[in-house]
């Protein structure tokens, strides 16, 4: 299973928040943390927040210490993610279709005599 | 790497790369994007989602909704737009999210964008691209599998290609959108997802030129878009029995290249052309009369066409049914062996 | 969903059910002043601490807040409004009994609810919360312009999105006409109370919680604004509840 | 007249409506919800290749198909009508046929059940229920059409053209709305110029009504009024239900990519179910006794739906071409002989 670090950014607080000051990593380097585990907790001007982590990963980095504050869209954290082959994912509609290794057949040919 | 999409630089790269018919498509729209500023994306879904099968993702992102975005759900109305957007000097590359649902937008397409250059003598030339979703093979829901490449093939004024591999679909794209001729773009669906090692590169042949996937001197099987592969199938398995199949990809369905079918099937005297459109009135009945009329006196056996039924796109479960077999090609190739 | 109006006051609350719950007594979370529940609960991951204790969670936003009506009369923002507002929210979901988290404003109505009604308060949690009027020193003419600690905390929250000047005005109001006494206490409710290490509103708090026969948390290195999200905070309240358990559960 | 302010906050009352109605109601909205909730699994289950869920839009549209007459009107679906498919009466495991993909316009009777067959051509059968209208205007019947479409379809010339020719020949037809404010990953205010499709009624000679989609009761009511203008000769009406599409655009589709979950959130909370349950108990028109039973009866129905439709048998490929035409030709007979030949064998 291939390997692949994502860097994920602060993400944007919404109500035109430009920064934020990280209270308290709830996570350390190494930890193994599934999506939408707790992964840091800031205050912004307005309000405590928790970040849910967006991947399940392997912490590999955090880029910022406690009471570091952190421009929005700034690095956080770097989480080495596990990608799979994974399966191609279906369009709208329909599905992928199967690529068989050896298509199936009944007719056989017989080569012209000329 | 912090992005999930690589930045596409805006020399053409040289190097192998491993990508899917999305991700070609993906490149060379960016490639359109950075190199021309009057290029527009436009269509239902192609900004924040980025497309219903991803092929304009991270566009919107890096080129802003200004050149990437999304508008109101009516076809019509979204080429009549592309129509006013070129006379105003912008390069539209309009999409139209199925092919079933390009239906309302005929009118705008037929009566308008195919022959203003026409019309104006030249003065309101009409550079537009329009990408299309063509064609089965997804078991998607009705009108979601149609091929209507004899419409527009038969329209005076509109240029018409189906790429089907990833690396065609890449420089295919970029002649299609580079030209002032308004090209209609189908892209076969099916193939979407088809990933391989492919040599970017910019265009070499001249628009209207087909090609030799795999040369074979005991017939030719003509086909485009998904077919093209299904007919690679049938070679790779005929082979086994000791018959050598040519492959030939037409790629610009409009306009066909007559010379090249004409070099092929001079060579090897049989012919079999297989789409996935009903057969009556198909683009077929225009290639096997070009076949006909250009090596008569070559062809042992006449051409053979293998094609959907004239019967209305059917539902998933009966849609293998439906599309060109394998088995019917080889029957259809025995037929010109034994004639 | 919605509970019906009380003075047509229409409340609206979040009801999160418990995957596997551990105990059919529900946690009753009310928000602080000026904020509603996904700004004082849900984004500061409280959700997650209770769906880890296998604990359902309901919290209102409270009248004058968030999605709910935001009548601008003082009159209608006295303590036992909002007690009425949250008693006709548990009698819709036909919730007997609650064990109530409170913070800022919310631990006082919190106290008040365990007043009113005592049978349907099964222990209380006190956040950020301390004896001393939170509203003094305060001029109720002219919130958030004066320097007591509370217009610090007005001045903070009336910016915020989806807030309506007027109401929270009216709301200061009210709560003001009424200022927090100690006597008479809810009796027999277990208590804990917790408040940030720098939080000025919650001055006291722990002598409090020794005269009322309750327990403290302190939380280290926090101050008013950001000690609700905190880890410690969420520990202590987990273990608390977890004290309680089903066994003396309705 | 600029359509009244929907009032889509906060609780809903039902007082004003019979209690026979509001437990009609209730029964076929519970219906479909579960039967949705089994689809959604068929789907998970790759029973269906794809599912459009009808979650949230309950009361729109059990609310305006109940105020037809199954017996002379004739409702034109979308693809996501499954609820009112069902208040109308139709032939359910017939219609989810649609979605295990066995025949494209489902398996129900069309004409029996005086319901269109499944469209997915957006706003496509809109100008066909103005054609129907016309029809019973020119025989002097009074049957009703009901022409659903969403806020995507709004934006359709052909829904466009329809109202026009309706308010022209003053036809029978309520344009419905369901306005779940999202067309796939396009939300309103980048859809619907102007904010409403129901101001725009106006403009093609016929009253707008804006109703609160959530309120079971408040759609019925305005659909009620619209059906029984229609059926005096009054001519069309259009109504714009507002609710929320709460699940994705289809089973395949990752809203991620251009929404914010909180806001499903502000309108998962206004479930229509719930609000109409907690308006029956608060008017007296039901009990929790009797929830209890239209709920259990819901699930047993939607599980019957559901195994009906999963152990439905697949089309068999010479039904390619049945139906192509009223009388064959020789060239598709020979095209079926081909198939037999070459694909069956």
């Amino acid at each position: 299973m291939a390997e692949e670090n994502i860097t994920f950014t602060l993400p944007d607080l919404g109500e035109g928040l430009v920064e934020a000051t990280v209270l308290e990593w709830q996570v350390a380097v190494g930890d193994t943390i599934g999506r939408n585990d707790p992964l840091v907790e800031v205050e912004t001007t307005k309000s405590a927040v928790v970040i849910p982590s967006p991947k399940a990963g392997r912490v590999v980095e955090l880029h910022a210490r406690e009471e570091d504050v952190v421009p929005v869209g700034e690095p956080l954290v770097t989480f080495a993610v596990e990608v799979e082959e994974s399966a191609p994912q279906a369009g709208i509609v329909g599905r992928v279709p199967e690529e068989e290794a050896k298509p199936k057949r009944r007719v056989r040919l017989k080569p012209p005599t000329d | 790497m912090t992005e999930l999409i690589e930045r596409a630089d805006t020399t053409v790269e040289s190097a192998v790369v491993e990508l899917s018919m999305q991700q070609a498509i993906n490149r060379a729209l960016r490639v359109l994007l950075t190199e021309d500023p009057d290029v527009l994306v436009f269509g239902e879904d192609v900004g924040a989602l980025g497309g219903v099968f991803r092929v304009t993702d991270g566009l919107q992102k890096e080129f802003g909704d200004q050149r990437v975005f999304d508008t109101p759900l009516a076809e019509s109305a979204i080429m009549g737009m592309a129509v006013g957007l070129a006379m105003n000097g912008w390069r539209p590359v309009p999409e139209l999210q199925f092919d079933g649902f390009a239906y309302p937008a005929v009118d705008q397409i037929v009566n308008q964008v195919a022959r203003m250059n026409y019309r104006t003598r030249g003065a309101a030339p009409m550079p537009i691209t329009l990408r299309l979703p063509s064609f089965g093979g997804i078991q998607a829901p009705e009108h979601h599998g149609e091929s209507l490449e004899a419409l527009f093939a038969h329209t005076p004024g509109l240029k018409v290609v189906a790429p089907s591999d990833p690396a065609e679909a890449y420089s295919l794209l970029l002649q299609s959108v580079r030209s002032d001729d308004p090209v209609v773009y189908m892209e076969p669906k099916a193939r979407y997802w088809d990933r391989r090692p492919v040599r970017l590169s910019e265009p070499t042949d001249p628009i209207g030129t087909s090609r030799i996937v795999r040369p074979g001197r005991h017939a030719t099987l003509v086909a485009w878009g998904a077919m093209v592969h299904r007919c690679v199938q049938v070679a790779e398995l005929a082979a086994e029995d000791g018959v050598e199949l040519e492959v030939l990809d037409l790629r610009w369905l409009k306009p066909i290249d007559a010379a090249g079918l004409a070099a092929s099937v001079a060579r090897t005297k049989r012919a079999v052309v297989v789409h996935e459109a009903p057969l009556t009135a198909g683009l077929g009945a225009e290639v096997a009369a070009l076949i006909t009329e250009n090596c008569f006196r070559e062809l042992a056996a006449p051409v053979q066409r293998v094609t959907g039924f004239d019967v209305p796109y059917p539902a998933g479960p009966l849609e293998p049914q439906y599309l060109p077999t394998i088995d019917r090609v080889l029957l259809a190739v025995q037929r010109t062996l034994e004639y | 969903m919605t509970v019906n109006p009380v003075e047509d006051v229409t409340m609206r609350y979040a009801d999160l059910p418990s995957q596997d719950p551990t105990d059919d007594v529900p946690v009753l979370l009310l928000h602080g002043f000026g904020t509603d529940f996904d700004m004082n609960w849900r984004a500061t991951g409280w959700p997650r601490v209770l769906e880890e204790a296998g604990r359902r969670a309901i919290g209102p936003d409270l009248r004058g807040h968030g999605a709910s009506d935001k009548p601008t009369d003082p009159q209608l923002y006295l303590p036992e409004h909002f007690v009425a507002d949250i008693l006709a929210m548990l009698d819709e979901l036909d919730v007997r009994a609650v064990d109530a988290v409170g913070y800022s404003m919310g631990s006082r109505l919190a106290w008040e609810l365990a007043l009113t009604a005592p049978e349907r308060v099964r222990s209380l949690v006190l956040g950020g919360f301390g004896p001393v009027n939170a509203l003094a020193g305060l001029d109720t003419a002219r919130p958030g312009e004066g320097d007591s600690p509370f217009d610090h905390v007005y001045r903070t929250v009336a910016g915020l999105p989806g807030n309506d000047a007027e109401a929270l005005a009216a709301c200061v109001r009210g709560q003001a006409a009424r200022p927090f006494r100690e006597e008479p206490r809810p009796e027999g409710v277990p208590l804990l109370v917790a408040a940030g290490a720098k939080d000025a509103v919650a001055e006291g708090a722990a002598a409090f919680a020794g005269r009322c026969g309750g327990s403290y948390v302190e939380i280290p290195g926090r101050d008013h604004a950001n000690a609700v999200s905190s880890r410690v905070f969420k520990q202590a309240v987990a273990d608390f509840l977890g004290a309680r358990g089903s066994g003396s559960g309705g | 007249m600029p359509p009244q302010e929907s009032k889509g906050q906060g609780a809903i009352t039902v007082e004003h409506l019979p209690p026979e109605l509001t437990r009609r109601l209730y029964r076929d909205m519970r219906t479909a919800r579960d039967l949705d909730t089994e689809a959604i699994a068929l789907q998970r289950q790759g029973v269906f290749p794809a599912y459009v869920s009808v979650r949230g839009q309950e009361a729109a549209q059990v609310g305006s198909a109940t105020a037809l007459d199954p017996a002379r009107d004739f409702v034109f679906p979308t693809y996501r009508e499954m609820a009112s498919a069902l208040a109308y009466g139709v032939e359910m495991v017939g219609y989810m046929a649609t979605h295990r993909a066995l025949w494209h316009g489902g398996l129900y009777d069309v004409m029996d059940s005086r319901f269109g067959a499944i469209n997915a051509v957006v706003g496509g059968p809109v100008p066909h229920a103005v054609g129907w209208a016309l029809g019973e205007r020119l025989r002097g019947d009074d049957g009703v059409a009901m022409a659903y479409f969403g806020d995507g379809a709004s934006s359709e010339g052909d829904v466009h053209e329809a109202m026009n020719f309706a308010g022209v020949l003053a036809a029978p037809v309520i344009f419905f709305c369901q306005n779940n404010q999202w067309a796939l990953s396009v939300p309103n205010e980048r859809q619907v110029a102007g904010g409403s499709v129901a101001a725009r009624a106006e403009g093609y000679g016929m009253p707008g009504v804006l109703v609160d989609g959530n309120d079971a009761g408040a759609v019925h009511t305005a659909t009620a009024e619209a059906v029984e203008r229609a059926r005096n000769g009054g001519g069309p009406t259009v109504i714009e239900a507002l609710t929320y599409r709460i699940e994705p655009h289809s089973t395949s589709d990752d809203p991620g990519r251009y929404r914010d979950e909180a806001d499903t959130e502000h309108w998962r909370r206004r479930d229509p179910v719930v609000l109409l349950r907690a308006a029956m108990l608060e008017a007296g028109h039901a009990d929790e006794e009797h929830f209890a039973a239209v709920d259990a009866e819901a699930a047993r129905r939607a599980e019957q739906v559901r195994d009906g439709v999963a152990d439905a048998p697949e089309p068999d490929g010479s039904e390619l071409f049945t139906h192509v035409f009223r009388e064959t030709t020789e060239e598709l007979t020979r095209q079926h002989r081909t198939w037999q030949e070459e694909v069956e064998l």
